[in-house]
């Protein structure tokens, strides 16, 4: 017998009874919501949750909200919320859960991503950041980038080549690196859009304690590409209404313009507009296939089209504009607390959606996955596969 | 916009596909259709009798008290994807669906003999007519006596009954009812001979009426029509990708199965992609109509603007990777194709959709 | 010294003064046509021609027409005249040379091509048509297909492999076959147009003299494509004049069409024209490239194009015509002597369209040879090059 | 459309690539260009004048008699093909095609001091006007004072002279010279900057009269601007392209080269072609305009409508198949990616440049 809602409805109400938010700490609020079982209600029993389905968590979001309870902010710390936490979730020891999942939750500790490298971008098992083992620590390294929130992270999931003697997806393990550490260097790194929303990361004889490696040594890669898969199906999950994103931007720069619009553009707006709504169909139902199961390959699609709809739907903004898409807001380097990629002018919008189809695996890669995980293709020719990775060209 | 439409499909509905793809397993081998384009279309009554009387598919739409299966228009769907599936050639989406729910307004003992596949029947307007463009009429004279000609008529060939749209002397459109025997119904050479065409001709044809002010109960059976003929495409879709994908991996060019290459492997993943696409498109369409959701007009524009396309991209894109043997009489394909490209025109283009669509989410075009 | 045009008139003239078309057997005037040097100018002397240069061609074809001259009815030995001649005065002796090229351009003698195999598309070097050597001849064996024109032909290019035991380039020779020898059979194959506008043609025991192989023993994989280099430049070069070809014949129904158009027809239409005319001017460019030289990969891309551009117009037009789209004229099986892809019906033409991006070089092997020989990229990964052609998988 | 133009280049031409190419591989590299984004535009003088006043290029456009060199668009569209192979932020474009083909219609000692490089000009409009769309015009009064504001006028931080397109009381449309240094110039922060635009305020400026009825030979220069501009947009797309082709040989992943990979040769195998189809474009552009031939407004049309696109598309593959890299400030790609977009909205967008077509070659869209 699974939860209902009524049944969760009854509990917040209980537990608004004891807890006042108007009255209490917000952090205390917060940390007492998460031991009630009623902060990710998916998560077991201890851990934040009750192993209640994940399609009631707005039943409990909405009471909470409806109380005028605190939040715990999720859009400041989506990495730790949409990838780290699932990730120790599945392949942390109870000791790591209780550790980190709870300042996870509450916000207390943001998390940023150590995955991707200079040498190491589509091919991702091919991180050359080494982590030696000293006793009952691991000294780390080597080179991080594309890392977002990283000046502001308390902590970081990190893959690190833990044996370069073996073929490179064998040698890789996976660590829960403290930002604050002496030796982590973040720099910002600056964008096409003149904004630094992404970092560098330096690593020099950063030491990790063993208990903070997450599964055993050499597992690194699996629980990376659990990590990923994660991050395709959130961000090809989009948001539910109809015209949410970026179709709905442009719809309304169409309806308030009509002096703008042309039947050729009116056609590519309509396409675009098929399009967006039909992928958001498509988040519906990879929603409903998900609800029990864990992320397939299947997201990859999701992230591939609505990659394409934004790029074209801000290009084809340009054009619409005319002398108006000519202009820019400015260029000066700043560091964003959060990414909003439907808001800012025109200009903004078509240079970053230029990185829907990099960032978290690029189109390339996706489609490679749905060729051989969906349709069963044989996989690329790898030169690479079954040798020593410090004997591969790159 | 519900959101809470289901667009999975149901275990009755896996059930149903089951049953309707071993019976066209059996008997809707493609080197039997082909025979249509040379003028043997015995497969017509050999294939329609055991859908049409031992699946019960004609009664899906109808409900129980009229002799049907009391079913929705997502089962429909799931039919017309097996249909679309292996090309088989019989009237059910312009009978089963458009006819029927046509019917569903009227009055008489028509419906559950369709129901019960005693007969069968088809609307008669040119295949390309969309829900919301003109509809062409006959004329009805003050004595209920038809008088016209309209072409390219689908279902035609197959009905005993045909449903007549006329315009009387005030303009009014009402729906009349006249024996197939009764008219002249002369075969067109169609792009797709498994969907063959027909002209009608119509001089002082006594007709029985069945609808008086019958111009939206024809848009709403044109709708639906629209809405499900997506199913079909995606049906035709997933089977040009499957049998690509599998026939990649089998022929070898190169020392290596062509499947192996990744300019083709990118396709054929977009493919995917777009096939996934026209699946969520297809699936809501039936689900909105299923549960007449006032989203209708959207779900049905939005599936045909989307899957009539992909199913001729996902045709022309088979062709094309299977190389040369695509391009044979013998090689099934080109059975896709034909249907594909007829089904893009089938109730109203792309473009019209889109242009419907404008319309309906207040996207206007220039000048307006 | 090169002739000029002046002196071409010239000698136009002076050979009409001794031989009046309007009396003369027409073949006997051709032959004496092919004699003066006047048939193919570019050709050698005593072939045909006088070393001139290939574009004064129209100004001697002009002179013969406007003197009511017979021409050599071009369009019904297209294979003898675009490639199997072009091949045999680059590679035939000089005994072959005058054996076959006077009545291949009179048209006495017309030409097939039998490269293609079911297994051997693409991947034309993986021909497994048999020849045999025994004593001063090649016994031949296999299936050929894609055929055009078989069943009128005298004589074919045929390639056939001769021996298996080493890499599959490297087996392959290149015969000229008599049609009308014993073994030979051809049958007809029917395409999706209901037409069969090429056949199958099948080989036992085909004897060919050894003095009807072209070039050396295991040459024959370079000379194909020298061939097929020529075919290329001929089916991308394409016609001369703006809206020739498929643009025209659609650009007329929407013309006289007014009630049919449409405004997202409308800008795909203006598109395709773009996409038309510029394709024309990228004709007009590479000829003028290769007014001196030999034929290049620069070919692949015109081909490319054209194939698009024809399957889109066509695609576009059964749009257009809505209800008379959805009729065809005729699927009774006919062998057309003539393929005229801008006549007929649309029905037609969508479908015969869908030829142009697999005939003469798929449009993927066209790309494989734009990025390896115009772009430099790297070559396939290749498991069958070095190694004997009979252990190959296929 | 006459087919004896010559489509390729001539040794005068290759020569004069030659040195203009030299030049900016010198002093035009891209680590300097990016400090136009912060604000620094000293590149813009120090490119400018060598480019200028060394190589002569000021003068191609400008006959003998006038101080010019007695070129023709087709070498100016050569030189166009190297500043956009470079996104050299010089006002070639803006003073020594358009402003100087004004400007050879007009008497006056403008045109020779523009020649030499001593002024450099500027048309006072905004850079999307198309050569067939309406012309933005200030007011002039009886007095010769001029009136208004223009925006996005591109070359006017550059400009000595201001030609100011104006309007009196009877709707004529005349042509007048202002000094820059007289009116309010307002630098705006632009997609591109290195072809930044500004905001010109008149307010009873005096001008002096260039050209009466101007409108036909303003059309005249926006259309050698538009035809010349793509050569500029060929110059980014071979840059992008080769650049990408150079970039997938060096990186590896997977232990061997991108440009290993069949599905990246492929896409860029197409982006050869249309590479090689936009030169045949802006070719043809360029000879057209050198011929004076009847055939420009469409050849211009062409251009605009294939180049545009094409130049964007280079930039958007280009960035895409350099991954992460190419979307960081340090790499250069983002300059010819903001480069080709305005490109495109410059002198009309491709579609209206399509719709100018369909009346050129009587293709009349629907209702027409």
């Amino acid at each position: 017998m699974t939860i209902t809602a009524a049944e969760l409805r009854e509990r917040v109400a209980a537990f608004l009874a004891t807890h006042d938010p108007a009255t209490m700490d917000r952090m205390e609020f917060l940390r007492a919501r998460y031991d009630a079982g009623l902060a990710w209600i998916r998560f077991p029993e201890g851990h934040g949750g009750l192993d209640a389905p994940q399609s009631l968590q707005p039943v409990v979001d909405e009471a909470f909200r409806d109380a005028g309870a605190p939040d715990n902010r999720a859009r400041t710390n989506g990495i730790g919320l949409g990838m780290a936490a699932p990730t120790i979730l599945a392949f942390g020891t109870e000791e790591q859960k209780r550790r980190f999942l709870r300042p996870l939750w509450t916000g207390e500790e943001i998390w940023c991503q150590l995955f991707s490298e200079p040498g190491a971008g589509s091919d991702l098992a091919n991180v050359g950041t080494r982590a030696v083992r000293d006793g009952d620590e691991w000294v780390v390294g080597g080179q991080k980038v594309w890392t977002s929130g990283a000046h502001n992270a308390r902590l970081a999931i990190l893959v690190a080549r833990t044996d370069p003697d073996v073929p490179k997806h064998a040698g890789l393990s996976y660590f829960l690196c403290d930002m604050t550490d002496p030796g982590v260097e973040v720099r910002p790194l600056r964008q096409i859009t003149g904004e630094a929303e992404f970092n560098e990361v330096f690593l020099t004889d950063v030491r990790i304690p063993d208990a903070q490696r997450l599964g055993e040594v050499g597992e690194g890669w699996k629980i990376a590409n659990a990590t990923l898969n994660q991050e395709r199906v959130s961000i090809g999950a989009g948001a539910s209404a109809r015209e949410n994103g970026m179709i709905g931007t442009v719809a309304r720069t169409w309806r308030e313009h009509p002096e703008l619009r042309t039947p050729e553009l009116h056609d590519r707006l309509l396409r675009l507009w098929v399009d967006a709504e039909v992928a958001r169909l498509s988040g519906l139902r990879l929603r409903q296939k998900l609800a029990t199961g864990r992320p397939g390959p299947e997201g990859a699609g999701m992230k591939l089209t609505y990659a394409r709809v934004n790029q074209q739907l801000t290009g084809l903004e340009l054009e619409l504009l005319g002398e108006d898409g000519l202009v820019y807001s400015d260029w000066t380097m700043v560091r964003p607390e959060v990414i909003d990629m439907t808001g800012r002018d025109a200009g903004y919008r078509y240079l970053r959606a230029k990185g829907n189809s990099i960032e978290g695996g690029t189109s390339e890669i996706l489609r490679n996955v749905i060729a051989e995980r969906v349709l069963g293709l044989p996989p690329e020719h790898r030169v690479d596969k079954d040798r020593p990775w410090k004997e591969v060209a790159r | 916009m519900s959101s809470d439409l289901d667009l999975l499909y149901s275990d009755v509905e896996d059930d149903l596909r089951s049953s309707v793809r071993d019976l066209l397993a059996d008997r809707c081998d493609p080197t039997v259709v082909v025979g249509l384009y040379d003028g043997d279309r015995s497969l017509v009554d050999a294939l329609w009798k055991p859908l049409a009387v031992d699946l019960g598919l004609t009664g899906l739409l109808v409900p129980e008290d009229q002799q049907g299966a009391g079913a929705t228009a997502r089962e429909a769907a799931v039919v017309l994807e097996e249909l679309g599936r292996a090309v088989a050639p019989v009237p059910f989406l312009t009978s089963s669906v458009v006819a029927t729910t046509l019917l569903l307004e009227a009055d008489g003992d028509l419906l559950p003999r369709l129901a019960t596949g005693e007969r069968t029947a088809a609307l008669v307007v040119p295949l390309n007519t969309a829900p919301h463009g003109p509809i062409p009429a006959c004329s009805v004279d003050a004595a209920g006596r038809l008088t016209g000609v309209v072409s390219a008529v689908a279902g035609a060939l197959e009905a005993d009954e045909l449903l007549v749209p006329a315009r009387d002397a005030d303009g009014t459109l009402s729906l009349h009812a006249v024996a197939a025997a009764d008219v002249e119904v002369t075969p067109t050479v169609s792009l797709d001979m498994t969907r063959q065409l027909a002209r009608i001709r119509l001089a002082d044809a006594a007709g029985r009426p069945v609808l008086g002010d019958a111009e939206p109960s024809i848009r709403r059976a044109l709708l639906a029509g629209a809405a499900l003929l997506a199913s079909e495409q995606l049906g035709i879709a997933r089977w040009c990708l499957e049998e690509t994908v599998a026939y990649l991996m089998q022929r070898h060019q190169f020392g290596r199965p062509l499947g192996g290459f990744q300019a083709l492997k990118h396709r054929l993943a977009d493919l995917s992609v777009g096939v996934e696409s026209a699946a969520a498109a297809a699936r809501y369409a039936a689900a909105a109509v299923a549960a007449d959701d006032p989203d209708v007009p959207v779900a049905a524009a939005l599936a045909q603007a989307s899957c009539s396309d992909l199913a001729v991209t996902a045709a022309e894109e088979a062709l094309q990777l299977h190389g040369g043997i695509g391009m044979t009489w013998e090689h099934p394909m080109h059975l896709y194709l034909k249907r594909a490209k007829a089904d893009q025109i089938a109730f109203g283009t792309p473009g019209s959709h889109r242009a419907r669509l404008a319309e309906l989410v207040d996207l206007p075009g220039a000048g307006a």
